[in-house]
């Protein structure tokens, strides 16, 4: 069988590569893909931890689906805030958009 | 090595490289397509793992409409899509080293800790993950609160993005 | 339960595979004479205008937006749904008030006249 | 155990034995036997999908009063594999600026997303590919891939119609996913299960007799996810040419096509499983397990057939009535239908079973005949507003129900 470990390394990587897309990326829906990276190995993590705990204690899938809904209400206003800012100011680069600076 | 172990190799290596190409690529769209394999490659781990439920959940959600909500909001911001200039900041160099790091550290802090390579158990006899799920999120000893409170954070995230995004009406 | 994955998982490998045979064989078979005019964008005939992106009005946006809310809002009542002959009528209650929440979302929308077609 | 009672796991032992006895190791045996039924499995629908085509025709030739193919073969039965082969042998045509990999995977991924259906489809109490304890979410998953395909396809052959198209038809798939989502909820509450198997060994009742809304629901919201008439905006000549799949060609389109054909089967097959007992037929599927896959597979082709009726009656709606019929009326409805459902159930439990059974049914009727009501009243006001008020009440519609519909949607 696979050790608990193998997940918990998976889930690990897999966030460090979405938190460097999230830092790194200019446009602001490529931030948006990498932020879903991450909230997918917290998924793993969370899942992996209901299997090799005690089964039935369903905390780790009823947060994994809290998670789904967290993320769903989390692409749905971050991406409506894109397009509102795309028709006012004709730009998706997290840079350019610095209104508030002034 | 099992059978189980190769799946779960091929998987891991699967998701990670399509999660590289998702940070890397310059095409938005072809991003949002390698998205959709991690996400796919995660679901194919919910069922190593025998969540079948939060598999298939993860499809549904995830590619039948996260993915879409994704690539409508890309078509949208249509200006963007032929990529010119960099796509990536210009200390991405540095940001290499934080996600090493971040990486690192996860990696060092956990296995310090003494469950690390656990094995699974094996499942109690007519154990239904489904119907526990079910009796989990609406018993008022379990998470019949997170339950609710999730619709209201859907009604709240609904509201507000239909007034964002369409404010001037 | 494993084992019906891995069914699965073959179904998925098999699924694909015989759509991909039958282009393999035509790839075979079909002649390929290609040419410029051929290959050029259908547009009825006409020359393509500008680039072939055009960009699409965001109403196309709110559609997947609500539905995307509803998606996930099923995926929470199907265990409900499962387990609910074993509950009392109090979780039935439960799951009405989890609808009733959503569906003054969906008023909302429909107040704020985003589920026109404009 | 014989053949009659267990035709599948006889076969799958004797293969078994076989493969064991020429010195293959036990699981390897057993995972060849299992490709075996996939293989079997698939290509009995791809048989099964050719001989639609013919069916189609041949109907909607009925229904046009013409005869249909009838040249080759008896009864034109070969024609379907004229057309195969003539589609085999056309060129191929990759348009310029296309993505070529995706442009190739997108047929693939849709005929892929109708196979994988077949998985969990019981055909008989013993005959199935899997009992997943999620089927009924397994639809919406695999339709998932379905609607990914349209969207790939029309990016992939860099075409403002088939971009405009893919669009219109997402919209309109994932809008009419949510009635259909919610009346799939009514037969989980009503089994107790999600898993296809259970959901049809509890049909004592059928479920159609028990929620004859919610099927109704269903049928509509599967022949809107086919995209067939009269929710056909795929294939809108007059505006979009022919939708997402325009530049597709020969064989790449025949899997369109093929895939569009068996996705309307099997949601036939899956409506016969929600709401109308799968595989039970007053007992005479207590013969054998061919017997009931026979039943299955007549029931499946009497909800294609359904959808052919619609399809060749009824014309094409604008879109924006078609969405505003969605979220303004099906979901809705659909949704007060199951939690109506949900708290009937409650209620209703510990009765007798004739009680439980008119409780439901008088649910579903009051429910009905109150909507229909509201219909009629809107759809007065609309006429009053647009005619007058006295050419209404002097001239009362000689159609209540057809201004019902054209009052609200």
């Amino acid at each position: 069988m696979i050790p608990l470990s193998w997940y918990l390394i998976l889930s690990a990587a897999l966030f460090s590569i979405g938190l460097f897309g999230v830092l790194s990326r200019r446009n602001a829906v490529a931030i948006l893909l990498g932020i879903e990276l991450m909230l997918n190995a917290v998924n793993i993590n969370l899942v992996s931890f209901w299997r090799y705990g005690d089964v039935s204690m369903m905390a780790g899938q009823v947060f994994a689906i809290i998670v789904f809904a967290v993320a769903a209400s989390e692409v749905a206003v971050g991406l409506a805030l894109v397009i509102s800012v795309y028709r006012s100011r004709n730009t998706v680069i997290a840079d350019e958009i610095d209104l508030m600076k002034w | 090595m099992t059978f189980t172990q190769i799946i779960f190799l091929v998987t891991a290596a699967v998701i990670l490289g399509s999660a590289l190409m998702v940070v890397s690529t310059r095409n938005l769209v072809h991003a949002a397509l390698w998205l959709i394999v991690t996400l796919f490659g995660v679901a194919v781990l919910y069922a190593i793992l025998n969540a079948s439920f939060l598999a298939v959940v993860q499809v549904v959600v995830y590619i039948g409409a996260i993915a879409i909500l994704f690539i409508f909001a890309i078509m949208l911001t249509r200006r963007e899509m032929r990529d010119r200039g960099p796509q990536l900041n210009r200390g991405w160099w540095l940001n290499i080293i934080i996600a090493g790091l971040t990486f690192g550290g996860l990696f060092w802090m956990l296995q310090g800790w003494s469950g690390f390579s656990k094995a699974a158990a094996d499942f109690p006899s007519g154990y239904d993950a489904v119907g526990q799920l079910g009796k989990a999120l609406v018993s008022p000893t379990g998470f019949v609160l997170p339950f609710e409170v999730a619709s209201v954070l859907l009604l709240a995230a609904l509201v507000g993005a239909v007034y964002v995004a369409f404010a001037r009406k | 339960m494993q084992n019906d994955w891995l069914y699965i998982g073959l179904f998925l490998v098999v699924g694909a595979l015989v759509p991909a045979m039958a282009l393999m064989t035509s790839w075979i078979v079909a002649p390929k004479k290609p040419n410029p005019i051929k290959q050029s964008t259908y547009e009825c005939g006409m020359e393509t205008v500008g680039e072939n992106w055009v960009q699409f009005k965001a109403q196309y946006y709110i559609f997947a937006l609500v539905f995307l809310v509803f998606d996930v809002e099923t995926v929470f009542l199907f265990p409900w749904a499962v387990s609910l002959g074993q509950l009392s009528l109090f979780a039935v209650v439960e799951g009405i008030v989890f609808i009733l929440i959503l569906i003054a979302g969906l008023i909302y929308a429909w107040r704020k006249g985003m589920l026109e077609w404009v | 155990m014989n053949f009659w009672t267990n035709p599948v796991n006889f076969v799958a032992q004797w293969l078994l034995g076989l493969l064991t006895g020429w010195g293959m190791p036990g699981w390897l045996a057993s995972l060849l036997i299992q490709f075996i039924g996939v293989v079997v499995l698939v290509s009995m629908m791809m048989l099964i999908d050719i001989f639609l085509v013919w069916i189609e025709r041949k109907v909607v030739a009925r229904f046009q009063d013409r005869l249909g193919p009838n040249r080759v073969g008896p009864f034109g039965m070969i024609q379907p594999f004229a057309d195969i082969i003539k589609l085999l042998i056309k060129e191929d045509i990759t348009p310029d600026g296309a993505d070529k990999l995706i442009y190739n995977l997108a047929p693939v991924l849709s005929l892929m997303s109708v196979l994988l259906l077949w998985a969990i489809v019981p055909l008989a109490p013993v005959i199935f590919g899997v009992d997943l304890n999620v089927g009924v979410l397994y639809i919406i998953a695999a339709g998932a891939i379905g609607t990914l395909s349209i969207i790939l396809a029309a990016w992939a052959s860099n075409n403002k119609f088939a971009l405009v198209g893919a669009f219109r038809q997402v919209a309109v798939l994932v809008s009419f996913e949510v009635p259909m989502l919610a009346t799939m909820l009514i037969p989980t509450v009503l089994a107790g299960s999600m898993g296809m198997n259970e959901i049809v060994q509890s049909q004592n009742v059928w479920y159609i007799v028990l929620a004859p809304l919610a099927g109704l629901i269903f049928m509509v919201a599967a022949i809107a996810e086919l995209g067939r008439a009269p929710f056909d905006l795929n294939e809108a000549e007059s505006e979009i040419v022919a939708g997402y799949h325009i530049e597709y060609t020969g064989m790449k389109f025949g899997l369109f096509y093929a895939g569009e054909l068996l996705h309307a089967f099997t949601f036939g097959g899956f409506w016969a499983v929600l709401f109308l007992g799968g595989y039970r037929f007053f007992g005479l599927e207590n013969l054998g397990p061919i017997v009931a896959a026979v039943i299955l597979m007549a029931k499946a082709l009497f909800g294609y057939w359904l959808i052919m009726w619609v399809r060749y009656t009824v014309m094409r709606i604008r879109i924006d009535h078609m969405l505003a019929f969605n979220w303004k009326f099906l979901t809705p409805l659909a949704f007060v239908l199951l939690m109506l459902t949900a708290l009937m159930n409650a209620l209703l439990r510990g009765t007798s079973s004739g009680v439980y059974i008119l409780g439901m049914l008088l649910t579903n009727v009051i429910l009905g005949w109150v909507i229909i009501e509201i219909l009629r009243g809107l759809s007065r006001r609309e006429r009053e507003r647009i005619e007058g008020v006295a050419t209404v009440k002097n001239f009362p519609s000689p159609h209540p129900l057809s201004q019902g519909e054209r009052g609200k949607g």
